[in-house]
């Protein structure tokens, strides 16, 4: 059995499924020179037209431009710009019907021809001093974008990165009608080859394989001679048949390999240029000449001369049609582009693009108006005919009665409209038309789905939650009352007493998850254990109790032993949540090691500048471990203690002394992020909504630890904020859609506030940027309330947390692990506001201010310990 | 052998429960809208018809006969599959989360559905011996999944036509029933006897 | 300028749903007239009789809905199904009924599901069931063939006994069955089973005029007949090889396993596919696209499932042909089918497909 | 008296348990292949519902909501029986023509339906006359399957009468057309569904009517649908 | 919590108690009921192939069980004998083997010269509207055989018309009458020519 490569070499072709031999009808062109006509009065250049986004407009109204100068820059990767096809004035810049299906008014340069063709001056590239980067910025500067149809930026397919095996050149051409490739190859057989070496200097490909049909026996003649002597360039004559042309089907038919469905053909190692764009490459690289014109054949029985022309673009499509002897008849079609994939056109003034190859003017016996529609009998013959091996009239069945997720399952989204199934249909079902629409439909509605349920899960999250928080409520009074009239005595002390114990009952429900953790702490040493080999660190890691002491030892390397250990944690994960290991496991194994980590790097590491990357790496390993575990089947309770654990490790990480260490920042934005895509990851997953819960609980008061006090002198102060307060945002956002209960939304809000509060403390006054950090962090806040707001009225009604119970908000507000003073503050907003130094302090104050009021009102609704 | 594979074959395709002796009709038009679904209930009740098919033949044999109490029958019958359910639903909770997922919303539905006590009913008045009764649930309960599972995916295509208005939903549901059961007359006189 | 809008592609092969329809009942006549031949020009008054009711049923649906008549019935799709079901009929049943049976197609089978593509079962072959368990007599009192027939009889007589019960000279329609001996003449397939019923074997039952060596005296031309339309139909492309192939493939294979078993009970292949309604449903049947499988691999299964439940049903069952109770059990599998057999669409990795 | 208004509109049409809920499926199809049996079988339910909704209202304040199920599906199996033994009793061919589907109404989910969505929240009375009035909605239903599949499979209405009746209601056979060939189709197995689907197309269709004359107070009308549900 | 429990199945175990007890109260008043009209019913049935006025007191008693694979099918089957006009007449519970789809389960009375007083088909699984045409709802063509006899094995006219006897069969369906005649004509056969063998059998069970 010969290797791919070698049945390749041999010259063998393969075949896809399907597809159809619709009349050719190129003789009508194919035998015939290249025509060229005057200019045209004015020309529309459209301002994009390739597939992505427009560039810069360069010139403006009544600017003269030179042939071939630039109208708009690339300043984007995704940008090709326009040139000006003739020297002339500017007249216009307006919008003008396109050339699209839907002839949607799109911006135009109006440009009237001077008629000198005045040249701006023009630098061919060496070819053999050049580099690979200048030789793509000159095909991207040229304006070239894929030439079969689909217009896409050809710098990019050039330029990939990953090793090619095959550069295919397309020249099949395989709609009927279409000659403008053929001429081009039959006239310009030379060009086109320097274009593919250029190519082929730039891919490095095993091979380059030319696909032609073999209804083009003059072309591949003309490519044949023109190749003679070079190794490894195969011209292939591929037997007719339609779509042929298609990049997955011509990739197919040349190497017998298939694309992946929703992948390019890079993915694979090819890289398919039309012939076209290989003829525009050697004109741009080698003359300096950029895509200002383009072979286009004028076709159809309604013309007296049809042949293929060089067209400028922008040339409206009444020219060349007139240019050929176009006598209209009554209701006459105009099809840009081939019979079986073109687009009729409203109206003539419609101006030809980069991807124009052909204009039909047909007349009625010529191609016939489709009948009336009949309906389907599943006769079966567009299955013989799709090329992509679908079931074209099972997904008409579903298209009609618009069920998405049939249609899905059917593979819609690989359709790739080429019209062989409705060529073929004996009920004359406009096939093609219906995919499109029910593609249109299902991208809309995935929209509206996600929109709609995201309203749901709002409205049942507060339905619930008003539910509990009722019952909630009544207790509590109740439990307050008898406390009250048994504490008569001695209130005060009581007060005091009280505060502590439930401050000691918050907690509860997280070290719960250390007690579990306690229960299997062996388990958990051992794994710990293992991460510090890794790092060749034992001491620390022995210490790694979730003590959370402050006099842990100083190490040199502890970045290694927290990407260790997080590695191991994520794959322990994985491997659990896939497995179907007990959940308590999991959970001892998470609680346990997280906290580890945050030992790892704690107090210590404010001197070492790998803080960054060991919080980084943590936050990666974590948010893969979630993501993996919300899909895997771990029961929920193991998410939760993941969470609850993970967090408050990361807070430690960049604990109070990383105010010196300018990586704060990044550490948080990479915390934020990941915990944003862990949250995301468990809303959509199975995971209760108590985890959710959890995690937001912890999560918050953490990353307020890393922008703590201290950091009021740092001046990134202000971006860490930011970050948490997008990052928060993001959370609080994914959390809503998710399946999580509101409660969390609160708790979220809770902890949160207050501790971004902390980052403007009195004593950033001196820091000019406290300002911004203040605002960012107020801007956050309110949205946060908004979310929290709109599905909790209740929150603020509640009469019995207002202020004279302080000690009670603050408990509530910073959760532990991390039990600091500093939340009292928070409770005082009065010293905090009058204390202004400094203007802009002030103003920081303020929001501050405001934005920890609506805290407290948040926490006046308290969690589970009161 | 061949006898048990002739009873096998009559149960569930000459004597079809659902198109021929209208038992579990309800389940039949109810659970038959999605082809996941009818595939979880068809499962769920082959399991629980065949166990009731053998409980309640131990219910009559050793404790109804013998103590000459055959007018309890229904009631004890009906108790039985009842504690057969809450069995299995346990049982699979334990055992196979993963399939307690797949079956777990049936169970419950699966009491009240008259295939299970019509099989019980039913062999005792063909003087079914233990082996006998447990095929003939097992067959009865696999000619119920097959329908069930060939209705459905019927329907699935059926939601899409273009039915007359009045007629859509249970409707033209009963009708293509009909017709299947049109088409399972068919099968009559496969297995003699 | 205005210039006309449509939609890609452009360009369209001539194929026609109409001509299709028209194709395949064209393709009936070389059976159709070998039936004539052998068992009286009653399938013609049958054909005449099935077609107006069918034009006429359709247009009453499609009026009460609401929707263009003109339009669909040009379809001829009601015209293939009243064909099909009146060949498959007794020549001289009476008149009502090939009519109730083709409104219960019409009306019932087909336009209940909302017309042409939507129903699931083929309309002749669920109508030709219903026929046949709610009318038992009529549906098996076939005449016997023309060489063996008593009483010659003609176009008149046919028209008479359809619609009177009795022909124009007074012959009731158990006398025309008759052979000298009076005793009512079955077609070779019932002849068979009733042998076969009373202990005899099949060889001994073949000894019967009713069988000419291969299948059923006259039954063979007329399967021969089928068979010319059908190879006509694939030459046309009218119809794809998948299931006719897989039909008769699968009744051969299983005829043949039978005949091994005990030859003497269960007769040739050759017998099963010159037999009975073989050809016709072979060909023109279980190929009705709308109700048949419509993917590839499918297709296959679909046929192979018809051409074993015939013969399961021929040979142990408890009717003479099975033909339209493999059709009908074959299409209520078929939404189950092609879930199951999706081809895999080019790009997907092969689990999905 | 609205609510018992209600109670009688819900039963024989709004929520009609054979053509709406579609409950009680099995009995509805299997014995409607006579008007005798049909009427056997949909009074013998009617019984059952009206004994066992009482007797559910009347001791639903003394059933805890956790065991109430085990409790009804007891309750219901001993009416069943007993309504059982004495059809066994006293109309023994009946009670032979209708087999396993006297003991079977245990598992017609009207039954169980009605107590969980009626009996248990209702008055004795009211729990009653709902039973009667579903019981009679599903019998009604029940005697038109019988009757149609009667007339065109045997051409006959009332044939047997005297099982159900007693001899003196052989007279009652009224003979509706007389021929060699009736439409078998009708008494077979596939007929029952057919002629339900039927049944069922033209109440929609009548509703659909109504609806269309009177826009307005159709849609004060709410409909329940429960077509998820055990037999 | 215990007691909550406790409670529930006490609530459970007094209904459990009350619906026995309906259940049985209700068993004791229809008991008696039930087993008289399952009588009633057995005799009538009897009685529909024996001519009126025939004595049947004594025809329960009478029942035997007999078993002939060859005559009678793989189990064995009810003999019950009375007299009429002073002369033996047996009435059997017969198995026709070879019909159309499965057994037919008939009721055969004839006396031991041969004479077949009465048949009835008691179960069939015969194509509709072709060979259940044996049920007397359907078709009197079961009351042909009352008063027809059979001589010998070779008695050709105990057949039907397409096998040259004097039984109609029914348009489309042949196997089913040929069944039931062959059956009633062994059944016939059968007690003309070993009549002593019902006293060598044993009685029925005590059910009957």
């Amino acid at each position: 059995m010969p290797s791919l490569f070698q049945q390749i070499q041999a010259g063998r072709i393969w075949d896809f499924h399907g597809g159809i031999h619709p009349p050719s009808r190129k003789t009508q062109t194919s035998q015939k020179p290249i025509d060229s006509y005057s200019l045209p009065a004015r020309l529309y250049i459209p301002q994009r037209q390739h597939i992505g986004v427009a560039g810069r407009v360069l010139v403006k109204v009544g600017d003269h431009v030179l042939k071939g100068q630039a109208l708009t820059a690339a300043d984007n990767a995704m940008a090709v710009p326009v040139h000006a096809p003739t020297s002339g004035t500017i007249v216009d810049i307006c919008l003008h019907p396109s050339a699209h299906p839907s002839a949607l008014p799109e911006p135009v340069f109006v440009l009237e021809p001077d008629g000198l063709e005045q040249w701006r001056p023009r630098h061919a590239l060496d070819m053999l001093h050049a580099d690979k980067a200048q030789i793509l910025q000159r095909i991207q500067q040229a304006g070239i974008a894929g030439m079969g149809g689909a217009g896409f930026p050809s710098h990019i397919k050039a330029g990939a990165a990953a090793a090619v095996d095959y550069l295919i050149i397309n020249a099949v051409e395989c709609e009927p009608y279409i000659t403008a490739d053929d001429v081009l190859m039959q006239h310009h057989s030379d060009t086109i080859v320097q274009g593919i070496e250029i190519l082929s200097q730039l891919l490095q490909p095993k091979a380059v394989l030319i696909g032609i049909e073999d209804d083009k026996p003059a072309a591949i003649k003309a490519m044949q001679q023109a190749v003679a002597g070079k190794n490894h360039w195969f011209v292939r004559a591929l037997p007719v048949k339609y779509p042929s042309g298609g990049e997955k089907q011509l990739i197919q038919r040349l190497t017998n390999k298939e694309v992946p469905s929703g992948r390019r053909p890079i993915d694979i190692g090819i890289v398919v240029q039309n012939v076209g764009t290989a003829f525009a490459i050697a004109q741009a690289v080698l003359e300096d000449i950029p895509l200002i014109s383009r072979v286009v054949t004028v076709v159809g029985q309604s013309l007296s001369r049809p042949q293929n022309m060089y067209a400028l673009l922008g040339t409206p499509v009444h020219e060349l049609l007139s240019a050929c002897g176009f006598e209209p008849q009554p209701s006459q079609r105009l099809i840009m582009g081939g019979p079986m994939m073109g687009f009729t056109l409203p109206d003539a003034r419609i101006p030809v693009v980069k991807t124009t190859n052909c204009i039909i003017a047909p007349t009625h016996e010529e191609l016939p108006v489709a009948g009336p529609e009949l309906d389907c009998i599943r006769c079966g013959a567009c299955t013989e005919a799709c090329p992509v091996n679908l079931l074209p009239q099972q997904l008409l069945w579903y298209s009609k009665a618009k069920d998405h997720t049939q249609l899905q399952a059917h593979n819609l989204q690989d359709c790739i409209e080429c019209g062989a199934c409705a060529y073929v249909c004996p009920s004359e079902i406009p096939l093609v038309h219906y995919y499109r629409v029910a593609k249109a439909d299902i991208r809309e509605t995935q929209r509206e789905a996600l929109k709609a349920e995201q309203a749901k899960a709002r409205f049942e999250a507060r339905k619930e939650r008003l539910e509990r928080e009722k019952q909630e409520r009544a207790e509590r009074n109740k439990q307050l009352a008898a406390q009250r009239q048994q504490q008569l005595a001695d209130q005060q002390k009581q007060q005091i007493a009280e505060a502590q114990a439930r401050t000691q009952a918050a907690t509860t429900e997280l070290t719960h998850a250390e007690i579990v953790a306690e229960r299997e702490r062996k388990k958990a040493e051992a794994r710990a254990y293992q991460a510090a080999k890794l790092a060749a660190e034992q001491d620390i890691i022995q210490s790694a109790e979730p003590t959370l002491s402050a006099d842990d030892r100083a190490e040199q390397d502890p970045r290694k032993a927290a990407i260790a250990a997080a590695l191991a944690r994520a794959k322990a994960k994985k491997a659990q949540a896939s497995g179907e290991a007990e959940s308590t496991s999991v959970e001892a194994a998470t609680v346990a090691a997280a906290p580890a980590l945050g030992n790892t790097v704690e107090p210590q590491s404010s001197s070492s500048d790998d803080a960054k990357k060991a919080a980084v790496a943590a936050a990666i390993a974590r948010a893969k471990a979630k993501k993996a575990q919300a899909s895997g089947e771990a029961e929920s309770t193991s998410v939760e203690a993941a969470t609850v654990a993970a967090a408050p490790a990361l807070g430690n990480t960049v604990e109070p002394h990383s105010s010196s260490s300018d990586d704060a920042k990044k550490a948080a934005v990479a915390a934020a992020i990941a915990r944003a895509k862990a949250k995301k990851a468990q809303a959509s997953g199975e995971a209760e909504s108590t985890s959710v819960e959890a995690a937001t609980v912890t999560a918050a008061p953490a990353l307020g630890n890393t922008v703590e006090p201290q950091s009021s002198s740092s001046d990134d102060a202000k971006k860490a904020a930011v970050a948490a307060a997008i990052a928060r945002a993001k959370a609080k956002k994914a959390q809503a859609s998710g399946e999580a209960e509101s409660t969390s939304v609160e708790a979220a809000t809770v902890a949160a506030a207050p501790a971004l509060g902390n980052t403007v403390e009195p004593q950033s006054c001196s820091s000019d940027d406290a300002k911004k950090a203040a605002v960012a962090a107020a801007i956050a806040r309110a949205k946060a309330k908004k979310a929290q707001s709109a599905s909790n009225s209740e929150a603020a009604t509640d009469p019995t947390q207002a202020d004279s119970e302080p000690p009670l908000a603050d408990s509530d507000a910073v959760l532990p692990p991390v039990p600091q003073d500093e939340p009292q503050v928070v409770a005082q907003p009065e010293p905090v506001a009058a204390n202004p130094s400094a203007e802009d302090a002030k103003k920081a104050a303020i929001a501050a201010a405001i934005a920890r009021a609506k805290a407290k009102k948040a926490a006046q609704n308290p969690q589970e310990p009161s | 052998m061949s006898e048990f594979l002739l009873l096998l074959v009559s149960a569930i395709l000459v004597n079809n429960f659902v198109l021929v002796k209208f038992l579990g009709l309800c389940p039949f038009m109810g659970t038959s809208k999605k082809l996941d679904t009818a595939l979880g209930m068809g499962l769920a009740t082959t399991f629980v018809m065949t166990l009731a098919s053998l409980c309640s033949y131990v219910a009559e044999q050793w404790v109804l006969i013998p103590l000459d109490l055959q007018y309890l029958r229904t009631l004890t019958f009906i108790l039985v599959i009842a504690v057969v359910v809450q069995f299995t639903e346990m049982v699979v909770h334990k055992t196979s989360p993963a399939l307690y997922r797949v079956l777990g919303i049936f169970l419950p539905l699966i009491t009240t559905n008259c295939a299970v006590l019509g099989v019980a009913l039913l062999n005792i008045n063909a003087n079914h011996g233990l082996i006998e009764s447990v095929a003939y649930g097992f067959g009865g309960a696999l000619g119920f999944s097959l329908v069930l599972v060939l209705f459905a995916a019927m329907r699935e295509r059926l939601a899409t036509a273009d039915v007359p208005k009045a007629f859509q939903g249970a409707s033209i549901g009963l009708i293509t029933a009909g017709l299947m059961s049109l088409a399972f007359m068919g099968f009559a006189g496969l297995v003699r006897g | 300028m205005s210039f006309r809008i449509a939609a890609s592609p452009h360009h369209h092969s001539q194929a026609k749903t109409a001509v299709i329809m028209r194709t395949v009942a064209l393709a009936c006549i070389p059976g159709i007239a070998a039936q004539c031949y052998f068992f009286g020009v009653g399938v013609l008054v049958q054909i005449a009789l099935a077609v107006v009711t069918a034009w006429l049923c359709e247009a009453a649906v499609l009026k009460l809905r609401g929707k263009p008549i003109q339009a669909k019935l040009s379809d001829h799709s009601a015209l293939v199904t009243g064909v099909l079901l009146a060949v498959a009929i007794p020549a001289y049943a009476p008149w009502w009924v090939i009519v109730i049976g083709t409104a219960f197609a019409i009306i019932i089978v087909k336009q209940l599901y909302g017309g042409l593509g939507n129903n699931l079962f083929n309309p002749a072959m669920a109508a030709y069931v219903m026929l046949l368990i709610s009318f038992p007599t009529q549906m098996t009192s076939w005449l016997p063939p023309l060489t063996l027939q008593t009483t010659p009889v003609s176009v008149s007589d046919a028209a008479c006994t359809i619609f009177t019960g009795y022909s124009c000279s007074g012959n009731s329609l158990t006398q025309l069955r008759s052979d000298v001996d009076g005793r009512t003449m079955a077609t070779a397939l019932d002849t068979l089973r009733t042998a076969v019923a009373a202990k005899q074997t099949v060889s001994e039952a073949q000894t019967s005029p009713v069988f000419d060596g291969l299948g059923g005296t006259g039954w063979s031309w007329v399967n021969l007949g089928f068979l010319l339309g059908g190879l006509f139909l694939l030459q046309q492309r009218v119809i794809q090889w998948r299931i006719p192939v897989a039909v008769l493939g699968s009744m051969t294979l299983v005829a043949l396993v039978f005949a091994m078993v005990d030859s003497d009970r269960f007769a040739s292949p050759l017998f099963h596919w010159l037999s009975g309604g073989t050809m016709l449903a072979a060909f023109f049947i279980a190929t009705d696209p709308v109700s048949a499988s419509t993917t590839p691999k499918g297709r296959l299964i679909y046929g192979a499932m018809i051409g074993l439940l015939v013969v399961l049903i021929r040979n142990v069952g408890g009717y003479p042909d099975g033909w339209a109770f493999a059709v009908m059990l074959a299409n209520l599998s078929v939404p189950l089918i092609d879930a199951y057999t999706k081809p895999r669409v080019y790009g997907q990795s092969a689990k999905r497909g | 008296m609205s609510q018992y208004r209600q109670i009688i509109q819900q039963g024989l049409w709004q929520n009609n348990p054979g053509l709406v809920q579609l409950l009680g499926l099995c009995p509805l199809l299997a014995t409607s292949s006579s008007l005798t049996n049909a009427l056997g079988l949909g009074l013998a339910t009617m019984l059952v519902l009206a004994a066992t909704n009482a007797v559910i209202s009347m001791v639903r304040h003394q059933v805890p909501n956790e065991i109430r199920i085990p409790v009804f599906v007891m309750i219901i199996a001993a009416v069943v029986t007993a309504i059982e033994q004495l059809m066994h009793a006293y109309t023994f061919e009946l009670y032979q023509s209708l087999g396993i589907f006297i003991p079977l109404i245990v598992t017609n989910c009207v039954v169980i339906g009605r107590a969980e969505a009626f009996a248990s929240k209702n008055s004795v009375l009211a729990s009653t006359f709902d039973g009667l009035m579903m019981g009679l909605g599903f019998c009604l239903v029940l005697a038109t399957l019988g009757a149609v599949r009667e007339v065109l499979g045997q051409g006959t209405l009332f044939a047997g009468a005297e099982l159900l009746f007693g001899d003196w209601a052989k007279v009652l056979k009224i003979t509706v057309y007389q021929s060699d060939s009736h439409l078998l189709l009708a008494i077979l197995p596939p007929g029952a569904f057919l002629v339900l689907g039927f049944v069922i197309a033209a109440k929609n269709a009548i509703e659909a009517r109504r609806k269309a004359k009177q826009p307005a107070a159709a849609s004060t009308v709410q409909r329940a649908r429960v077509t998820q549900a055990g037999s | 919590m215990l007691r909550f429990i406790s409670k529930n199945a006490a609530i459970l175990g007094v209904a459990a108690v009350a619906c026995v007890a309906v259940v049985a109260g209700v068993n004791q008043l229809t008991a008696g009921e039930i087993a008289k009209q399952a009588l009633e019913q057995k005799i009538s049935s009897l009685q529909q192939v024996l001519p009126a006025g025939t004595d049947t007191s004594s025809l329960l008693s009478s029942c035997r069980l007999v078993k002939n694979s060859e005559v009678f099918g793989a189990n064995q089957v009810p003999v019950y004998s009375t007299q009429v006009d002073g002369k033996p007449v047996y009435v059997v519970e017969t198995v026709a083997p070879d019909g159309y789809s499965g057994n037919i389960y008939l009721l055969v009375a004839v006396g031991a010269d041969g004479t077949v007083f009465g048949v009835r088909t008691l179960a069939h699984k015969e194509t509709p509207g072709l060979g259940d045409k044996i049920e007397l709802a359907k078709n009197d063509w079961i009351l042909s055989f009352t008063g027809k006899s059979v001589h010998n094995d070779q008695d050709t006219h105990f057949a039907v018309r397409k096998d040259g006897g004097e039984f109609d069969q029914f348009a489309g369906a042949t196997i089913t009458p040929r069944a039931v005649v062959k059956a009633v004509k062994k059944a016939a056969l059968y007690f003309q020519q070993q009549p002593q063998i019902l006293l060598e059998a044993s009685m029925c069970g005590g059910a009957q």
